[in-house]
């Protein structure tokens, strides 16, 4: 007995000194892959955003098969080093630092939330390298925060509160109301949407946030029943907006308040099921938006994953893939400092359209859209629906602005 | 008997001066009195017991003296001053040292340690955050000559834990002592020893008290103890007094047999 | 001992040789490793040394992080001054934290700590014209100085001012837990109520010592806010005070050194086994419920025990039975 | 309740539509916030009542509690899949998961009694790793759909507003709940023996009863009460990943406020914390993150051993 446990003793602490002294930590870069393009992913792909970071890995993997498939970029693979963070900056700063100093990595993208890319700009400079972002929607990026080396080609928190606002414009709907997580996120498209309301002639009746985390939303239902508006917009995501939106139907408020949302994707509909039927939003990326590249990467999609549709980081983040490509090939380099340049300058056909970054602030411009969530044939959960698109120009902000003039 | 009229004897004698005095305490919990206007004095020198069937409230009454219950009315002097109200440390650090029932100790430590750390306390760089050889040093000395005094010398580097009972009880006495007090209060000291355990106890203790003269309130169960170490007695029934003298008259009190002595032994 | 103080020495040695060996990453993890192991160090004066069982000493680490990394943001002071200065206010505001907690004892203690630790978060939530709300405070530099020296803002530099801290800290913990204090300390550890008897106003002890501990816990954090350039509210979520404690733990709590062990062995194992893993959670707790079940004083302890079976082989049998 | 109350179905068009334009009165809301409070207290009871227990017996902190809590919901899940019945989880995850949670105690927990609470704190936060993980290995990350049964996914009106019928569910259960362990407690031998362990385990022992299966019945009953909190919480949050984190402290905070190893401890604890967050959240939301611990602050600073704690 004494031996055994002994033996057993020695494994624990062999075992932890294996990984204390694990060599490859300690040692510079591994043997490169000759040529190829590297590609950093730091992403939440476990945690409570382990969805997104999941699905930021699917659709980057994708990418890279199909591209490699096609003879890579330039005629150099895409070799994707993706980690996870488990949604903790320290771990993010400390994980992209890593593809930065031993693996030589000089482009980033899919990190999974704000305060991650929030940590990891201020560093690009130093790293001298490139991030592009395909899910991050904090205003402040392409704002107060913004550095040379970041891009962002997905489409922010103000540029869907922005594509709401511009709904509801046209919408029969007069009395509003806001609920946002309580976070920078929920506050910053919140205040654009407030702006946006009351530019409109509409009557703004007020606005509350919920820390995230929030298990019992009755409290805020019954705030938004009480105010008397017949539509709330909702800023919320994860785990909170399904809790939300399955509460929400089992006090009946959708019966009396049209409920409009910033962002709508598969994994919230799958999570609530018919719960969120009739919800109105504006999408970052939607399998059903109407464009012939789509059509193309929805087919390929599903081929590959047994007739599954592609959520909206898997459709972000090809997004994302095909700018880093563009620019590549524009800068026929993937050094910085061309790269950056070439970016700025290019224009691609992208799966939502035209897409450009602009110079002033690296923010792409691109379609805006509206969708709705409805039952159809051939679905065996509800879809996302497109309503109405708005052109870029309308939806993006002022040049390193979070808010709009007109 | 000897020993018992040789206390008798020696209680006879004339006290220099009253250091600790109990004046109409009481303590309630509730509607229960544990402590019920009791009124006592234990002088320089001297040895009290206070004995009483269980329940009686002997340890509530050591518990209120050195203040780590507070008392629903009454007062507490201690060489002149009020202590009534004071905190536990702070009654201890007048000079008022206890031992506790159950035995109380650091187990993991040596005897020494545990009695040096008593005797620290009564150091006035007892708390210095750095260095403290002097300190130590000194600890170390009064604890190492407090050790001898109750035969601990040869376990002095062993963990307290480990101690035999016996041993543990008066590693507790020698604790206590090393705080050089002026009045020692002693719960139970022989508690859970055997007869032949009780007896060296009660020797080293009785060696230890003549030569140290200090003021000494005990709380004992053991008759034999009490009569041998004793030279007055208190006697608690439910809380309240109802006896106070020499061990010989407190034995032909009659209300005392009645309630202690006759009515359980 | 000797031999314990010849290992000690090289240990010093390897660490300062480290910049001139290892690559860029390697240091940036090292540096890491060095303010993980302070943080974890001055946990274990609460829970190793006196029993008091934080769960909330991710307080003292956003403290720190914060406090430094407002000034450096807002002010050119100098990085040592900074780092030096944040971790005396958190010191301070212990003072006020442990005074509260410390009319509990026990899990009341610990859940106290924790409720501190909750509503420093909910303030650094709130707080955003100081704190930056949940977007934290970014892109956080080194200033340089005192007297113009730039050494310390850069890479090496800058691990060597940790380092100097670590070890600057553990000969002031080894000398405190050494001192008269520190034995009062180990008297509440074992029975408080007995200490409390001996004279000792325990409560005062028990605050001075979280005032400590936090005061170093805020060095830490204090350091990592310009190392990793940033400070956010994770970094006072009570996970991270969770994490602080399993350090603690796992490396063998009351040694100081195996808190520091124990904190470089979380990390590594948290960034290794995740880079081979997704499911790097699961051995991460299993190896957890191993270290509990076959090495009760931690993997310093069995490290230890090791050494000193060890040193009883090489010597001579003569020698142990003459 | 039923006096104040009209059943409408889900499906149904409401044709109290016009009355709900009405501004809500204060006596309504106040009712209604109050049954959801129960509600809410009733989740978090089974939750605190399950750690006490735990705490109460075996002297441990079980980490692991919320990670159980969580697996409680993703069984639900799976339950409610392919038996289509609500009930039947709400039988089956309990049982399943304190089955485990005994398991665990005859093999790890059983050795370690002997050491010191840190020992326990990582054993359990080890549980709790591997629990979450493995969960997320079977089930996947995403977040997963629990419906309540059709018979109470309904509405009822309380005067005049509505109010689901699930949450009026969770306050009966949590009632019921809380009486069948009250009277167990009291009244049968179990409980006796259960009070007479949380009181002096070495007595217990003395007496020729099987310390060891008090623990292991102890550990698993706690754990299954986590579970059924989990399946029940299901329909209000889904099933998902980050129900273990925010729950856990919730979990913490309601048993110090009570009294760490008091069951009626626990109750109360559980029912102020969900008034103060129910009632907090809606009159000082920015206060939301705080409340809770403001309160534990003020009873702890009040009563350092919680409101029914014998001491610190």
């Amino acid at each position: 007995m004494t031996t055994k446990l002994r033996v057993t003793r020695r494994a624990v602490l062999a075992g932890a000194g294996a990984a204390v002294a694990s060599p490859n930590v300690w040692t510079s870069a591994r043997a490169q892959a000759a040529g190829a393009i590297k590609i950093g992913i730091p992403a939440a792909l476990t945690g409570p955003l382990g969805t997104v970071g999941q699905q930021t890995k699917r659709g980057a993997e994708f990418y890279a098969k199909v591209q490699n498939a096609k003879g890579g970029i330039l005629g150099r693979k895409i070799e994707l080093l993706i980690e996870d963070t488990a949604g903790n900056p320290a771990n993010c700063v400390r994980k992209a630092q890593e593809m930065v100093e031993r693996q030589g990595v000089k482009i980033l993208t899919g990190l999974t939330l704000s305060s991650e890319a929030l940590a990891v700009v201020p560093k690009l400079a130093e790293w001298d390298a490139i991030f592009m972002s395909g899910i991050n929607g904090d205003g402040r990026l392409t704002a107060d925060s913004f550095v040379p080396n970041f891009f962002r080609a997905n489409i922010s928190g103000p540029m869907g509160a922005r594509a709401v606002s511009l709904y509801l414009r046209e919408a029969k709907f007069n009395n509003i109301y806001a609920l946002g997580l309580d976070y920078a996120w929920g506050h910053n498209s919140v205040q654009v949407f407030e702006d946006e309301m009351k530019r409109a002639k509409k009557n703004f009746i007020g606005k509350v946030f919920a820390p995230t985390g929030t298990k019992d939303y009755s409290t805020y239902i019954t705030k938004i029943r009480q105010s008397g508006a017949d539509a709330c917009y909702l800023v919320l995501q994860g785990d909170d907006n399904n809790a939300f939106l399955s509460q929400s139907r089992q006090y009946g408020l959708p019966d009396k308040v049209a409920l409009l949302t910033e962002i709508v994707d598969l994994a919230s509909i799958k999570a609530v099921g018919d719960d969120s039927l009739g919800l109105i939003g504006s999408s970052r990326y939607s399998f059903s938006y109407d464009h012939p590249k789509n059509k193309e990467f929805v087919e390929l999609w599903r081929k590959e994953h047994d007739g599954g549709l592609p959520d909206t980081f898997e459709g972000e983040t090809w997004q994302a893939m095909q700018a880093i490509q563009a620019g590549i090939e524009k800068a026929k380099s993937t050094d910085t400092e061309p790269l950056r340049a070439a970016l700025t300058t290019v224009e691609l056909e992208s799966i939502k359209g035209k897409i450009k970054f602009r110079e002033c602030d690296h923010q792409a411009v691109q379609q805006g859209f509206m969708v709705k969530v409805v039952k159809k044939d051939g679905y065996n959960t509800p879809i996302p629906e497109v309503i109405a698109t708005f052109p870029g120009e309308r939806t993006t902000p002022g040049c390193k602005k979070t808010t709009y003039d007109d | 008997m000897v020993e018992a009229e040789a206390a008798t004897a020696r209680s006879e004698g004339a006290f220099a001066q009253t250091l600790l005095e109990v004046d109409s305490l009481t303590k309630r919990y509730g509607a229960l009195v544990a402590i019920d206007n009791v009124t006592m004095r234990v002088s320089d020198g001297e040895v009290r017991a206070v004995i009483g069937p269980n329940g009686a409230g002997k340890t509530t009454l050591f518990h209120l003296i050195t203040g780590v219950v507070k008392p629903t009315a009454g007062r507490v002097r201690f060489a002149g001053h009020d202590i009534t109200r004071h905190a536990a440390h702070e009654i201890c650090q007048r000079g008022l040292s206890r031992t506790f029932q159950l035995t109380s100790l650091f187990p993991e430590m040596s005897a020494r340690a545990n009695v040096m750390l008593a005797a620290q306390a009564t150091h006035a760089r007892r708390w210095q955050p750095f260095g403290g050889g002097s300190v130590f040093a000194r600890a170390r000395r009064t604890g190492d000559a407090v050790l001898e005094q109750l035969g601990l010398t040869d376990v002095a580097s062993r963990p307290a834990g480990l101690l035999s009972h016996g041993d543990q009880r008066l590693l507790e006495v020698a604790m206590a002592m090393a705080q050089s007090p002026k009045v020692l209060l002693l719960d139970e000291p022989t508690q859970g020893l055997s007869v032949e355990e009780t007896a060296e106890a009660v020797e080293t203790l009785s060696h230890l008290l003549e030569r140290a003269r200090i003021a000494v309130l005990l709380i004992e169960h053991d008759m034999e103890v009490v009569f041998r170490l004793a030279h007055r007695i208190t006697v608690l029934h439910r809380g309240s007094v109802i006896a106070d003298g020499a061990p010989a008259e407190v034995k032909a009190d009659a209300r005392v047999q009645e309630a202690y002595l006759g009515g359980i032994e | 001992m000797r031999l314990s103080l010849v290992l000690g020495l090289c240990g010093l040695a390897l660490l300062i040789a480290a910049p001139l060996a290892l690559p860029p990453f390697a240091m940036t993890l090292l540096t890491e490793l060095v303010i993980l192991g302070l943080f974890a160090m001055s946990l274990d004066l609460m829970v190793g040394y006196t029993r008091l069982v934080s769960f909330g000493h991710a307080a003292a680490y956003g403290i720190g992080a914060y406090a430094s990394g407002y000034i450096l943001l807002n002010s050119s002071t100098p990085l040592p001054f900074v780092v030096i200065l944040a971790a005396l206010l958190t010191g301070f505001i212990a003072i006020g934290v442990g005074w509260v907690c410390t009319l509990a004892t026990g899990v009341s203690f610990s859940m106290l700590t924790l409720a501190f630790a909750q509503l420093l978060y909910a303030i650094a939530f709130k707080w955003t014209s100081v704190t930056g709300g949940s977007d934290g405070l970014a892109g956080i530099p080194r200033r340089p100085g005192p007297l113009g020296i730039t050494f310390f803002t850069g890479k090496a530099g800058f691990y060597y001012f940790a380092l100097a801290c670590l070890i600057g800290a553990y000969v002031m913990c080894r000398g405190l837990v050494a001192s008269p204090f520190g034995a009062v300390l180990r008297g509440i550890r074992e029975n408080e109520a007995k200490t409390l008897a001996l004279g000792y106003n325990t409560r005062l002890y028990k605050i001075a010592v979280v005032a400590i501990s936090y005061a170093l816990g805020g060095l830490a954090g204090a350091l990592y806010a310009p190392f990793a350039g940033f400070a956010n509210t994770e970094l006072l979520f009570w996970l991270l005070s969770g994490q602080v404690l399993i350090m603690v733990i796992v490396g063998g709590s009351g040694t100081l050194i195996g808190p520091v062990v124990g904190a470089a062995l979380f990390m590594l194992l948290e960034h290794q086994l995740s880079s081979y893993t997704e499911a790097w959670a699961l051995f991460l707790g299993l190896f957890f419920i191993a270290v509990v079940l076959f090495a009760p004083a931690g993997i310093w302890g069995l490290a230890t025990s090791w050494l000193g079976r060890a040193r009883a082989r090489a010597e001579p049998e003569g020698v142990r039975h003459g | 309740m039923l006096g104040l109350a009209r059943l409408y179905g889900r499906g149904h068009s409401n044709p109290g539509l016009a009355s709900l334009r009405r501004p809500m009165s204060t006596l309504a809301f106040l009712l209604n916030q109050s049954v959801n409070s129960l509600s809410q207290a009733a989740l978090l009871f089974f939750l605190g009542v399950g750690l006490t227990l735990i705490f109460g017996i075996m002297r441990i902190v079980n980490f692991a509690h919320g990670a159980l809590y969580m697996l409680g919901a993703f069984i639900g899940y799976s339950v409610v899949r392919t038996s289509g019945s609500f009930w039947l989880a709400l039988l089956l995850a309990p049982v399943l998961v304190g089955a485990a949670g005994a398991a665990f105690e005859l093999v790890i927990l059983r050795r370690l009694y002997r050491r010191d609470s840190h020992a326990f704190l990582m054993v359990t936060f080890g549980l709790a790793l591997v629990v979450s993980e493995a969960v997320r290995l079977i089930w996947g990350p995403d977040a997963l759909q629990v419906p309540p049964p059709k018979l109470l996914s309904g509405v009822v009106f309380i005067l005049g507003e509505p109010f689901p019928v699930y949450r009026l569910f969770l306050a009966a259960s949590g009632i019921i709940v809380a009486l069948v362990i009250w009277q167990t407690l009291e009244r049968t031998r179990l409980g006796l023996l259960v009070r007479a362990t949380s009181q002096n385990a070495e007595m217990v022992h003395a007496l020729g009863i099987d310390i060891n299966l008090v623990r292991a019945g102890a550990f698993g009953t706690g754990c299954g009460l986590a579970a059924l909190g989990g399946v029940l919480a299901a329909p209000l949050v889904t099933a998902s990943h980050g129900m273990a984190g925010t729950v856990i402290i919730d979990a913490f905070v309601i048993v110090i406020i009570g009294g760490m190893g008091s069951f009626l401890g626990s109750l109360i604890g559980a029912l102020l914390v969900a008034f103060v967050q129910v009632f907090g959240n809606y009159y000082f939301p920015d206060l939301a993150l705080a409340s809770m611990y403001l309160l534990m602050l003020l009873v702890l600073v009040v009563r350092p051993g919680g409101l029914l704690g014998k001491e610190a």
